[in-house]
């Protein structure tokens, strides 16, 4: 392996000297970049900033040179990324190229497919989207029916997709979609990647109950992709499909304080202790309220071991110890741990969460009340916790059917 | 105390539900919120409820009420919450149309009561500011002596029902301070009254409410419901029957998000069968289905300690708040994780329901309010 | 209907007057009389006023008088029990005679099989159990193996019955056997009485972790019942058993709260309240510790609400409704309330709840402790929790299998 | 920090569950407890543990230990708990040991500690009467002073494994009343001292306890442990270091309730089919591991955190205990309830762990209890 010091010291020779040389400000640690042709920036330096990092193939650290990634080894990922906290920038790029099917391509892509696609996914000239549910395929995915059928060299596709995340902001989708009706119904199903910007796609946002549509539905008329575009062969596409759900619910398990959320939020004071200071006052230098109080210390406690218990789970990782089946356990506690820390949020604010807009409400109380909206679906979204559990009580207690 | 319904609580139950239940009354809402209207409920239907005479059900006779009590309102209130009707029902004839009933002069039920009742006049009551949680005894409008009279000033929050009502039942501190019982004045204020400002407040449930402004508004003796400084135990009783009347929205509301939830696991279809034949969800609805028995039972005892003025009548207030507010709150969560995705979509009703049930459980008091309450009561 | 006030002052006459001129002292209101050939006597006087009673058929007031029964109206009926309760004198007689297989043969029985048991009921002469649950056969009961081969005129019984209640202390058994083994479970099962005094049948009591066996296990080698004890025919004993099995779960209901219970617990002031303060003490008149009077208030207001609820059942039969399978939510959540009652009163006594017996610990506490260890098979004697969901699932909420 | 074990932690811990652990170790428990055994465990299981060098784990080497810690201790006291081994593991090394070598002589070492660390005697501390539930600063014991010493007198209950204990750490007030931290005194008083007089207690989970009485004991400076008057620290930290013993023994107990009721759901069949595939239960067992994976990440993290002498010790101490309390009595109830009847049988062995998990439960502070201690050590 190459000499780590000698890597930072180029490193930071870069990032202190050269790109500032080049391109005058950089932006700072808030805000991602996601890219794409409609790219939106967080700050006007943010497109530049990544196609610089992008040239190293600093935006994409890990994948090999030869799609254009950076080939760093793990110590070197870590440097990179201590370096950019201690210079206070941002990661160069986020979004669902990177973190979904990038990995997914590189697991089953062929040759051609890699070249073609991840070179742009590194520079984040095109932002990607996910076509998985279906109105009648939800928990039960694979009954899913959007069509794929075979012409010449294409694929025409029909049907709907729904909760494509972002899918309004997205210039390809990669997918599943039914090539063969009959058989088994994990079988006929094929991964796709398809161009949205074509007439026979429509995307339309859908409202949450929190007011916010991170959300889209897709629809297919006669929609076109190219069959080199077919990962994994005609008729496996259910093989990737789950692989890439597992990248998707350790992600989920991330967010929600498995990696750094949680444990930060206990080491740097206790943010509901403050809250609820705030407003329930104190006594004796003790929250007045003795029950939600105690309501917090459960919470608290809870997040603690929630955090305890990834990083243990990180330790045996490193240890050389497979991720098994339990990670399931980090989304169903995770999702659940954070509507309770909403819930709990509600309770110390008292009357006062109860805002949607305008006056009597602070922007804090109205933003946390929306925020405890949109947690409901936590426990739904990549995989219902009742899906999880099913999954924990197969595959890791191994009861029976 | 008889907990079973007589033949005209039947029949008043079901005509209360034929004209404001169903799915038909969620979208009339949706409309309202989509619209932003102006008022947030239907004029029209506020006095179709008093031709009705479902505004005269808890006022004597004398009064130009039916002479019945909670027992009825709350069959009224529970087909309002199963339709999820906006209609300041409750706060402007259970909370201040009693506070006038029981505090008024013959002059304030002449120019008021008879009014309201008639659904011509809109009443609303304001006692709460933004600290005051949930405390009866933390009014945030202070009164200085002016005069032979009053000068109101403050600013009472969440006034439920109160953007353009006409007149104000207004708790103000004419002595001592938070905490105390005593020094509390009830007020009558129209809303015309010079230095009067009311301003829309929009919360999670779409309902009416407003923000409340008063600057040294000029209030005489003529003006006091109740005996002056007195107000504290006029407030907490008229608030013991708003309270009572809103569990009896509350069960309407969560037997009807209940019912939707039963209606999805029966026909959602997932791996080729209903998801209401899974056992654990079955297992939860019935747990649901107990909730929802134990809250029926607790509302209509409460309404009836009331009417009959028994002894433990306010404890079986707080008790039958504290069980509404979590039932609901429960059958609310999980009716989302029961319907899945779908559930979280503003396009479907079960979020109205949802939304709801958190300004029912925050209006009058949370469960951990009335359980306290429940314990003091019950000297412990 | 008779005049009740009548009915009222000739049982006064005989209460007051005519049964202490017999007996001179009568027992008092507190010990249960079950009757039998091995009686035990809660009081000297037990077995005799019993006897007494039994000869007006005051013991089963509303049983018909040709069986022995007192043929009282409900009117009747309520006069007796109010009567008994001022003169604070206990019921003649208790038991599943009275309770279980009386009512059942007035059901199901022939005329000559009512007209040989009841009267032995009616007078204490026989104490009866019940042969139902198996090692194998518990929820699902139907899968029953014990099994009854007709010979002649008899019935060659074999197998193992389990959680017989008294069974140790009864005369006679009911129960269900199998009789045939082909086709659906349900059927060929026949309903039996048969006489526990004899070879063919060994009973051991079942120690529980609470110390106490009030349950047997019975064992059966060739033991012998007549033809003439079968009820409503051979191969259909599931419907009798059926039927039984709902007046049992209505009397459990009953014993956790449903009935007087839970609703004189509240109206006698709160014991669980007096306890707090004895453990925990108080401050202005509050129990110290605001956890735990929060706990004791929530445990206070579930049985308020349930007292409620079982007030409501009871007025809408009252007032001509039929009972349901709704009756399944007593069975479920008088139980739990039971156990979370126990659960609480635990928490009060602290480290004082973990005596077995011995120095260090008081009477009340040892009791307590004892059980709360019993109140963790309510929720599984009698039909467990999980089986009465389900029956609510099913028939309440109408949820597909 | 590392939540991993090392290749030695990973071979100790197999060592003692191969001695301690397995069903064998219930049916041990059973017959000691039905035959009445006068001591309640097997001293010589004891002087095997000491052997293999587990009672020496805690100490430092010059102490005659082996310099390990609490990561290593946890390891042994998990197998014991899965094991329902009742040797006074915890009480004779963790709790009286530690308290003998972090506050005791030379002469008291050599004494006391040597031969408890070799297995040749039992110690045991008391320090809870019958009312003090779960405050250290709420000791039995008064100390008046008495020539150049004291006299000890009161009453200690519950003394865990303090029957036909040889010596004992006796936590007395010498000066001030209870809730003061200042004025409590531990004297270590051999059990022949004059005055002194145990007595065996019978606990649901068949364990050796004991009350202790002290009459006009005297004590002179030399019995003293740490400083006079200033016990409640020593006391405190020693506790805080067997309450980590103990959760890593709940731990074991209720990996081994839930293991054992995993293998009845597979095993016992109804309704023609094995019971674990009802989805019901499926769902209740994924929840309960869920909570065993968490309890374990707390045990580790707390015995690493008291090794390390790190700033938040005491904290993650009351963590572990409030989640082990909680998640041990939660799983020990589902045990029973996901066995059915035969769980409520004395003769099934499952109920041995619900009495455990209680005793365990109330022993060194509930989960309320180190609710607030996490609460008031976070500083809120």
């Amino acid at each position: 392996m190459t000499d780590v010091e000698s890597f930072r010291r180029e490193l930071a020779e870069f990032l202190e000297r050269e790109l500032p040389a080049r391109l005058g400000t950089l932006p700072p640690a808030t805000g991602d970049y996601w890219g794409g042709r409609r790219p939106e920036l967080p700050h006007p330096q943010s497109q530049r900033y990544c196609e610089a990092m992008a040239e190293r193939g600093l935006t994409a650290p890990t994948w090999p040179r030869e799609y254009g990634g950076g080939g760093l080894d793990k110590d070197q990922a870590k440097v990179l990324l201590a370096e950019l906290r201690r210079l206070g920038l941002p990661l160069p790029l986020v979004g669902f190229g990177l973190s979904m099917i990038g990995p997914t391509l590189l697991q089953f892509g062929t040759e051609d497919q890699k070249r073609e696609h991840l070179p742009k996914i590194v520079r984040g000239e095109i932002r990607w989207a996910q076509g998985y549910s279906e109105p009648n395929a939800g928990s039960d995915l694979a009954s899913l029916q959007a069509s794929a059928r075979i012409d010449g060299d294409e694929l025409v596709i029909n049907g709907q997709k729904v909760w494509t995340s972002y899918g309004d902001k997205a210039d390809w989708m990669f997918g599943i979609f039914r090539t063969d009706s009959g058989g088994k119904k994990q079988e006929g199903i094929t991964f796709l990647l398809l161009d949205m910007a074509q007439p026979g796609v429509e995307v339309r946002p859908i409202k949450l109950i929190s007011g916010a549509s991170p959300f889209c539905e897709t629809f297919f008329s006669d929609a076109r992709a190219h069959t080199r575009n077919i990962i994994h062969g005609i008729g496996h596409g259910w093989t990737v499909a789950k692989a890439l759900l597992g990248h998707e619910r350790n992600m989920i398990g991330d967010v929600f304080g498995s990696g750094s959320g949680a444990r930060n939020k206990v080491i740097a004071g206790n943010p509901l202790a403050e809250l609820a200071r705030d407003y329930l006052g104190e006594q004796g230098g003790r929250i007045a309220d003795p029950l939600l109080r105690d309501w917090v210390a459960q919470v608290s406690m809870d997040e603690r071991c929630f955090a305890l218990t990834a990083q243990r789970n990180a330790d045996a990782l490193k240890a050389g110890q497979k991720p098994g089946p339990e990670s399931s356990i980090f989304k169903i506690y995770g999702t659940e741990l954070n509507q309770r820390r909403h819930e709990l949020q509600l309770a110390l604010r008292g009357p006062q969460c109860l805002g949607w807009e305008g006056p009597g409400f602070d922007d804090r109380e109205l933003q946390q009340t929306r925020d405890w909206l949109r947690s409901r679906g936590n426990t739904i979204e990549g995989g219902t916790s009742e899906i999880q559990l099913n999954i924990i009580a197969k595959h890791v207690l191994g009861l029976p059917d | 105390m008889q907990l079973v319904l007589t033949e005209d609580q039947t029949l008043l139950s079901r005509t209360a539900n034929e004209l404001v239940a169903g799915s038909a009354s969620v979208a009339r809402l949706r409309k309202l919120r989509d619209t932003r209207d102006e008022r947030g409920y239907a004029l029209d239907r506020f006095a179709r409820m008093a031709e009705l005479g479902w505004t005269g059900i808890p006022f004597t006779e004398q009064d130009g009420g039916l002479g019945m009590g909670l027992a009825e309102v709350v069959l009224v209130t529970e087909a309002m919450g199963r339709g999820l009707a906006p209609e300041p029902y409750i706060p402007a004839i259970v909370l201040a149309g009693r506070a006038v009933a029981l505090g008024g002069s013959a002059q304030h039920k002449g120019a008021w009561l008879g009014p309201a009742i008639a659904g011509e006049k809109v009443l609303a009551l304001a006692h709460a500011g933004r600290r005051g949680r949930f405390d009866l005894t933390r009014v945030p409008i202070r009164a200085t002596p002016a005069g032979g009279g009053f000068r109101l000033t403050g600013q009472a929050t969440q006034v439920w029902g109160g953007h353009l009502a006409d007149a104000y039942v207004v708790a103000a501190r004419t002595a001592g301070q938070d905490g105390d019982r005593d020094g509390i004045t009830l007020f009558l204020v129209p809303a015309q009254a010079r230095g009067v400002t009311s301003e829309r407040q929009h919360r999670i449930d779409s309902l009416n409410a407003a923000q409340l402004t008063l600057e040294a508004v000029e209030v005489g003796e003529a003006d006091v419901l109740g005996r002056g400084g007195d107000g504290h135990g006029l407030l907490t009783r008229v608030v013991d029957e708003a309270t009572v009347a809103l569990t009896g929205e509350m069960l309407g509301g969560m037997s009807e998000a209940f019912d939707r939830t039963l209606g999805y696991l029966r026909e959602r279809r997932q791996f080729g069968v209903a998801i209401g034949s899974f056992q654990a969800l079955k297992h939860r609805a019935a747990r649901l289905y107990i909730e929802l028995e134990l809250s029926r039972s607790a509302v209509m005892a409460a309404a009836r300690a009331l009417d009959a003025q028994s002894a433990d009548a306010s404890q079986l207030v707080s008790l039958a708040k504290a069980r509404l507010s979590d039932a609901y709150c429960l059958i609310a969560n999980e009716a989302i994780q029961l319907h899945g995705g779908i559930g979280m979509t503003d396009e479907h009703d079960i979020g109205f329901f949802v939304k709801r049930a958190r300004v029912s459980e925050m209006t009058f008091g949370d469960a951990a309010y009335h359980r306290d309450r429940f314990a003091a009561l019950g000297g412990y």
